[in-house]
């Protein structure tokens, strides 16, 4: 049942991951001390996503794993997505505009989607 | 390489039991626990169904029972949905089916890890304790429906709002544990402890359904789950993951939030929810296909194309979940995305009703009690499948969502169609489990007042749903003025009442059958059907543990060579090689 | 030879049935002909289908039925029949769902001048907002409810000023306007269901949720509450009159605006065990069902109870006084009002002290009394 | 046959179409507990978008998370300053535990079993970071049912979701130093020791949820 022989890999290739991994994170930490905008937002997210995948694909091994588990293990999420979209698109575009536009609840001036206030640029933070 | 792991699973160490204790109550035997998994749901399930009775008794003559308050019916109702979806349906299509059939018709030993397996069921048994403690808390159960909706489900304008939604909660928490344990084992074993030759396209369809729903069970019920730790901790602590500033009149407590969002929890419910109809049908879609195969004696029709039905259903099934919020409120523009996804469902489900239907035609159907069922499943659920599309139809839910017509539907697809193909695959499989038969006379008649008295009280009930009566009233009498109930569909709700009586009384029939038949069956022989499956081909009936002598079989077609052309027999085991 | 007679009869029956039942949609009353239009499409595509698979069940299962000797096809698969099945069966998605589609296009998207009104729903009643003069309604929020502002408008916003306000689970609409129907809780989720209206839309607190239509026949109609809402869901019903635009008029300039309301309130002078009994009253949500004012909401108006004779259940009647509003309150069950559906929990002394309910009947008398005598 | 994804992808079609396992060279835990580390991104990703939502739909300003998290450094608040060293802990538990896996692999039991150890040790350091950031929050006023900053739902976001996060890093440690023990007493002698692979991969994915955590709740 079980594969007769363990994966073998030299130890720099994680002590160079390890590394990298230290990099990226104080790269995201310094994004902190960035304004916000959607440089910032990029950064977060580039800086994110790269960590992950060195994770699942080096000390995960996922990279070595054959097509078959590969697929499916990366598809499924594919319905978080959906639900992450939709449900940002929700949130934004019709619950909170409803919560401003009529309850007068409005705490961020600026991102009140109504150009036609002075006080407003929209989406900028 | 595959060779090379056959011999592991040939010799796979088994836990033998060595008291009653381990051979009946902690027994590792993948085929004991499913046993336990069905009596388990079983009672739970005739609790489910006393609390329909009740529920019938209030709507056809309402104030007949005094004790039936609405604070009691509501109970009711959200107890006997719940208990119904969960505790019954899907406990013993997976729990149950699952566990019994997987490791036999894959030629496997049991499930991988027999432990884990063990422990599965005691936490499901464990998630009904809780489950029933809920009916003796201060309060009562939730009284929420089994949509469990905040705020109202954690508001005290409902019953049980403190101590009932919470162990209601906590049980379906307990329950997720317990299912992602089984299922974990059910997934593990499919794919990666089948028997030589044991292809996925060679599976007998029953394990593909089982499959498929374990794996959307495993991805669906995470959102359940979180859910309930976000409605617990709104309740307990007084978070406001899904509580908006309430003004209730009732609680003022209640002003303590601020700022959730009700419709996330929807979200959830359904993004779970949706998935979860599925979980139910889809093994039953599988079992059904082989019931109607093997009686039918005939293969069943277009194999490949109900694999990847139900592959497609499965994928499907979790992007079309807010078709149950067509009308809550939600983003408007969701409603085109989700009508047209959710239509689209309906091509791979017409698939299956179209391949079972056409593997009768040309067939040689034999008339036995698994059959009866199997049919009276497939008529039940094209009505039940077609009143789902005009619910998603979008427009046409508009005025038929939250009515009878609703309830209708869902009873028809769910409440009535994988319950008879449950009757029916315990009729198929009960002489592999006991080694007798059950018996014949009264199957039928339990058969017949079942299909037919459900029918009875389900098909007229879409009718009311077209005249507006909501679902969820505890009755429609009018209040001072009001009228917008025709007194004729009074008249409607009583005869439904009274045929929802005779059925519910039937299945004492059933109950009766199973168990005079476990000591004064007819001994059933080793294949009394004549399947060619592999789980009746074990050396012993009812099997050992361990299922098999010391090699596995190998298997060398799919399970389905029946009334092959040239051949003596009209069916060929899936282990028999063929022919030089 | 049984199941395909059962499968016969039911096909057929459950066709007859259909036609000759009396039960079907209501008359409509506004204009969303479309959605009866979309329903009858998918009907008919829906129809055909399953009488067609039940006929071909109910001949399948009579003419193959097992006979000795007898052998079935054997016959894996038939990709052409499969792919002509499966096309068939989308050209029957299309049929129903592009029609639908249209339509619901329609419902989400209110036409420019469309009026807007405002349904505010709580446990376990309705009321109602008109703009006003200037077309505009007023912000509001939950926070803002107290019992001098049940509709919790905002006191800043100028535009709210001169909204209508009305309680009371009934409502006047003059006919043939489009209406853009904003829709609020207070608590927990409800719907605004109007069965001859086709139109429904659940309620959800914590933001507003719309729909429109056009009323095109006078008449009263029901409103009903279509999503659960706790233990008086079903009693939750109020009406909707849609009247011919004068008629309208008259009744809505008899509606109090949101400044009248204010400057309308005068207190009336309780004595300090009356206020006492009044705040009992509030912290125990008894106004969830009962109202002051006259309107009949989940239970019996509170405006000139006591006193009064109560007709109960069993025929017989009561003259409201202390004990039997000591009695109402600690089992509710005794002795029920007429006409009244059994919702109200019996309050025990570990709810409401038996001083408290002595304030709470004294806040009774004293706002009976109190009324009559400032009526002449 | 791990240098299988290599071979191309008609391998996934020879793959889902053999018999007897459909993951090749998979051994029955470790398939399983990849399958368990799905589930699990179902509810941690389920936790992440419930923030989301709540986030974007508050009417109420949202606190600043750079600064209710700062240090008071030498006078001077440094944003993030314990979340940072926490992230680094948490990387480097990554590390030894690749390296576990790495001796797991060549059946060198002595180093598998200090790694391993070492992993546990800094998966309890992290715990006990993660208490001090707690206590620490709920004396500044942060509660699950309400903050002085802005809108409640950050407080209950952030105790539940690095809530359940610490439980799976809590677990992983018991994990972790049970598999060791059990190392240690020779249970796995017969086997590959997958099992330091198997308690590998729920350890990474630990980490992995904690990427994704910093991003969006104290760097967003
Ligand atoms: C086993 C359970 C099960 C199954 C299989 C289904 C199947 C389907 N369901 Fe159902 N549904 C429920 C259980 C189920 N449902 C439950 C429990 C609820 C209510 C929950 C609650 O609110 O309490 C519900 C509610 C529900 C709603 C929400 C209604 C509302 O609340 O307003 C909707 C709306 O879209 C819907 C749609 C569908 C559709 C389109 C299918 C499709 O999958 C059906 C597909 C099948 C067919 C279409 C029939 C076979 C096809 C043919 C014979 C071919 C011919 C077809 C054409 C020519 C088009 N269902
Ligand atoms: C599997 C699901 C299932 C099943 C089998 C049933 C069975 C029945 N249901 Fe149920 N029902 C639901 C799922 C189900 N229901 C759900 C999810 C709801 C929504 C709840 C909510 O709104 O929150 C609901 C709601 C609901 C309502 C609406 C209440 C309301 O809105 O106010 C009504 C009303 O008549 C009703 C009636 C019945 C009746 C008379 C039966 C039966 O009694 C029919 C006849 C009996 C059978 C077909 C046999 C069933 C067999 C078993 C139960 C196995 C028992 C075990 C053994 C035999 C050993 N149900
Ligand atoms: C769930 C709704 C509900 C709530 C909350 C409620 N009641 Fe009632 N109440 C009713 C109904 C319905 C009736 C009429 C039927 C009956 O007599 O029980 C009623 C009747 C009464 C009567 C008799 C009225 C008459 O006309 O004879 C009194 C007095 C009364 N309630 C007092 C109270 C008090 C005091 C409270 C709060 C502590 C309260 N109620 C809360 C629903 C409610
Ligand atoms: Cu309000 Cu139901
Ligand atoms: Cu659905």
């Amino acid at each position: 049942m079980s594969s007769e022989v363990g994966q073998q890999h030299p130890l720099s290739l994680y002590f160079w991951i390890w590394g990298l991994l230290f990099v990226v994170s104080a790269g995201s930490y310094f994004t902190d001390f960035m304004e916000a905008g959607y440089l910032r937002w990029t950064l977060i997210l580039t800086f994110m996503l790269v960590k992950a995948g060195y994770i699942v694909a080096i000390f995960m091994h996922l990279k070595w794993e054959r097509w078959a588990l590969i697929y499916a293990l990366l598809l499924p999420p594919g319905a978080l997505l959906v639900l992450m979209g939709l449900m940002a698109w929700e949130s934004w575009d019709y619950t909170w505009l409803s919560r401003v536009v009529y309850f007068g609840e409005d705490p961020y001036p600026l991102r009140c989607p109504d150009a036609a206030n002075p006080n407003c640029v929209p989406m900028a933070h | 390489m595959a060779q090379a792991e056959i011999p592991y699973q040939e010799a796979m160490p088994l836990h033998h039991p060595h008291s009653w204790v381990t051979k009946y109550w902690f027994s590792q035997d993948h085929k004991v626990i499913a046993v336990q998994y069905g009596i388990t749901a079983m009672a739970v399930g005739l609790i489910a169904l006393l609390a329909s009775l009740l529920m019938r008794t209030q709507i056809g003559f309402p104030g007949a029972i005094e004790w039936i308050t609405p604070d009691r019916y509501y109970q009711a109702v959200t107890m006997h949905g719940m208990i119904m979806v969960i505790y019954l349906l899907t406990a013993f299509l997976l729990g149950s089916f699952g566990n019994y059939l997987i490791p036999l018709m894959l030629g496997a030993r049991d499930m991988v890890f027999p432990f884990v397996n063990m422990i599965s069921y005691h936490v499901y048994l464990l998630s009904v304790v809780i489950l029933l403690a809920s009916f003796f808390v201060p309060g009562g159960p939730t009284g929420a429906g089994w949509t469990l909706y905040p705020p109202q489900a954690i508001l005290t304008g409902t019953p049980g709002a403190d101590w009932g939604i919470i162990t209601m909660l906590l049980s379906l928490a307990v329950f997720i544990v317990a299912f992602t344990m089984g299922g974990l084992n059910y997934i593990t074993t499919i794919l990666q402890a089948r028997t030589r030759g044991m292809t996925l396209m060679r599976m007998p369809l029953s394990v593909w359904g089982i499959f498929a729903a374990t794996v959307l069970g495993l991805l669906a019920f995470p959102a359940l789950f979180v859910s309930a730790v976000m409605m617990i901790l709104d309740q307990v602590i007084g978070t406001s993951f899904f509580m908006p500033a309430i003004a209730s009149s009732f609680e003022p407590s209640a002003s303590e939030y601020s700022g959730g969002s009700p419709l996330l929890f929807q979200h959830l419910f359904w993004f779970f929810g949706h998935p979860e109809v599925y979980i139910v049908a889809l093994p039953a879609f599988g079992v059904v296909s082989d019931l109607i195969s093997v009686h039918a004696r005939k293969n069943i029709f277009g194999y490949r194309m109900m694999v990847w039905a139900i592959v497609w259903i499965g994928v499907l099934s979790f992007v079309v979940w807010a078709h149950h919020m067509y009308v809550a409120g939600m983003h408007p523009y969701f409603g085109f995305f989700f009508a047209t996804t959710t239509l689209i469902i309906a091509v791979p489900t017409a698939i299956k009703v179209y391949n079972w239907t056409l593997t009768l035609w040309r067939a040689n159907i034999r008339f036995t009690v698994p059959m009866l069922f199997a049919i009276a499943f497939v008529i039940t659920f094209v009505v039940g499948g077609l009143t789902g599309l005009f619910l998603g139809n979008v427009i046409v839910d508009v005025p038929l969502s939250d009515t009878y017509f609703v309830v209708a539907h869902f009873h028809m697809v769910m409440g009535v169609s994988p319950i008879l193909v449950i009757f029916g695959g315990i009729y198929h499989w009960y002489p592999k489990i006991t080694g007798r038969m059950l018996n014949d006379t009264v199957g039928k008649l339990h058969f017949w007042i079942t299909a037919v008295g459900t029918y009875v009280i389900y098909f007229p009930m879409h009718y009311l749903g077209f005249v507006g009566v909501p679902r969820r009233y505890y009755h429609n009498e009018p209040l001072g003025e009001s009228a917008f109930y025709p007194a004729s569909a009074e008249l409607l709700n009583q005869g439904i009442s009274i045929a929802a009586f005779i059925v519910g009384a039937a299945q004492l029939l059933f109950v009766y059958n199973l168990f005079v038949s476990y000591w004064r069956g007819r001994p059933a022989g080793d294949n009394p059907w004549e399947a060619c499956s592999l789980e009746w081909r074990t050396p012993q009936t009812p099997p050992i543990h361990g299922n098999w002598s010391d090699t596995l079989p190998t298997v060398h077609r799919w399970a389905y060579d029946y009334s092959v052309p040239g051949e003596k027999e009209d069916f060929i085991p899936q282990d028999v090689p063929h022919r030089a | 030879m049984a199941v395909a007679i059962f499968l016969l009869i039911l096909v057929v029956g459950s066709v007859i049935f259909t036609f000759v039942s009396p039960w079907w949609f209501t008359d409509i009353a506004s204009n969303w002909g479309g959605i009866d239009t979309t329903v009858l499409i998918t009907f008919w595509v829906c129809g055909v289908v399953f009488v067609a698979v039940g006929l071909f069940m109910a001949y399948s299962t009579w003419k193959f039925r097992h006979r000795e000797g007898a052998r079935a096809d054997y016959e894996p698969e038939n990709p052409r029949l499969e792919l002509g099945l499966t096309i068939v069966t989308a050209i029957g998605v299309v049929a129903m769902l592009a029609p639908g589609l249209l339509v619901w296009d329609d419902y989400v998207n209110p036409p420019a001048d469309a009026q807007e009104i405002e349904v505010l729903s709580q446990q376990w009643r309705w009321s109602f907002r008109f703009p006003g003069e200037d077309g505009v309604l007023g912000t509001v929020h939950v926070k803002n409810i107290r019992s001098d502002n049940p509709f919790g408008m905002n006191p800043n916003d100028p535009a709210g000023e001169d909204d209508v306000l009305v309680a009371g689970n009934r409502v006047q609409l003059p006919v043939n306007r489009p209406y853009k129907v904003l829709l609020r809780s207070n608590d927990v989720l409800h719907d605004f269901f109007v069965p001859e209206f086709r139109a429904k839309m659940d309620a959800v607190p914590g933001m507003i949720t719309y729909f429109w239509f056009e009323p095109t026949k006078e008449g009263d109609y029901e409103i009903l509450c279509a999503e659960l809402c706790g233990k008086g869901h079903y009693t939750m019903r109020g009406f909707v009159d849609i009247v011919g635009q004068e008629d309208f008029d008259a009744w809505l300039a008899a509606q109090p605006t949101w400044a009248q309301m204010k400057a309308g309130v005068t207190p009336k002078a309780y004595s300090a065990l009356a206020r006492r009994g009044r705040e009992v009253a509030e912290a125990n949500g008894c106004f969830a069902c009962h109202s002051l004012d006259g309107s009949q909401v989940v239970g019996p108006t509170w405006q000139g109870l006591w006193g009064a004779e109560t007709a109960l259940a069993d025929g017989s009647s009561i003259t409201v006084d202390e004990s039997y509003v000591l009695e109402s309150v600690r089992a509710p069950a005794a002795k029920l009002v007429e006409g009244f559906a059994p919702v109200m929990i019996a309050y025990d002394a570990e709810i409401i002290s038996d001083d408290d309910l002595a304030a709470l009947a004294a806040f009774l008398r004293e706002d009976t009394e109190l009324a009559e005598a400032s009526t002449p | 046959m791990a240098q299988a994804a290599a071979a191309g992808h008609a391998t996934i079609f020879e793959d889902w179409g053999s018999d007897v396992t459909t993951f090749k060279g998979v051994p029955w835990g470790k398939a399983m507990m990849w399958i368990f580390l799905l589930s699990d991104t179902f509810i941690f990703s389920c936790f992440l978008i419930s923030y989301m939502t709540v986030r974007i739909t508050a009417a109420e300003p949202w606190p600043n998370a750079s600064e209710v998290f700062s240090l008071t450094m030498f006078g001077a608040p440094v944003p993030l300053l314990l979340i940072a060293i926490m992230t680094f802990d948490l990387i480097t538990s990554s590390g030894t535990m690749a390296l576990a896996v790495n001796y797991g692999y060549r059946r060198d039991k002595k180093k598998a079993i200090r790694f391993i150890c070492a992993t546990a040790f800094f998966g309890a350091v992290f715990v006990g970071m993660q208490a001090f950031e707690w206590t620490k929050l709920i004396s500044e006023g942060v509660k699950p049912w309400g903050n002085e900053w802005g809108a409640e739902q950050f407080g209950a976001c952030f105790f539940m979701i690095t809530g359940f996060h610490g439980m799976h890093v809590s677990a992983g440690v018991i994990y972790l130093l049970i598999v060791a023990w059990r190392l240690h007493k020779g249970v796995y002698d017969k086997t590959n020791y997958e099992i330091v692979e198997i308690v590998g991969l729920y350890w990474h994915f630990v980490d992995l949820v904690w990427v994704f955590i910093f991003a969006f709740f104290y760097l967003w």
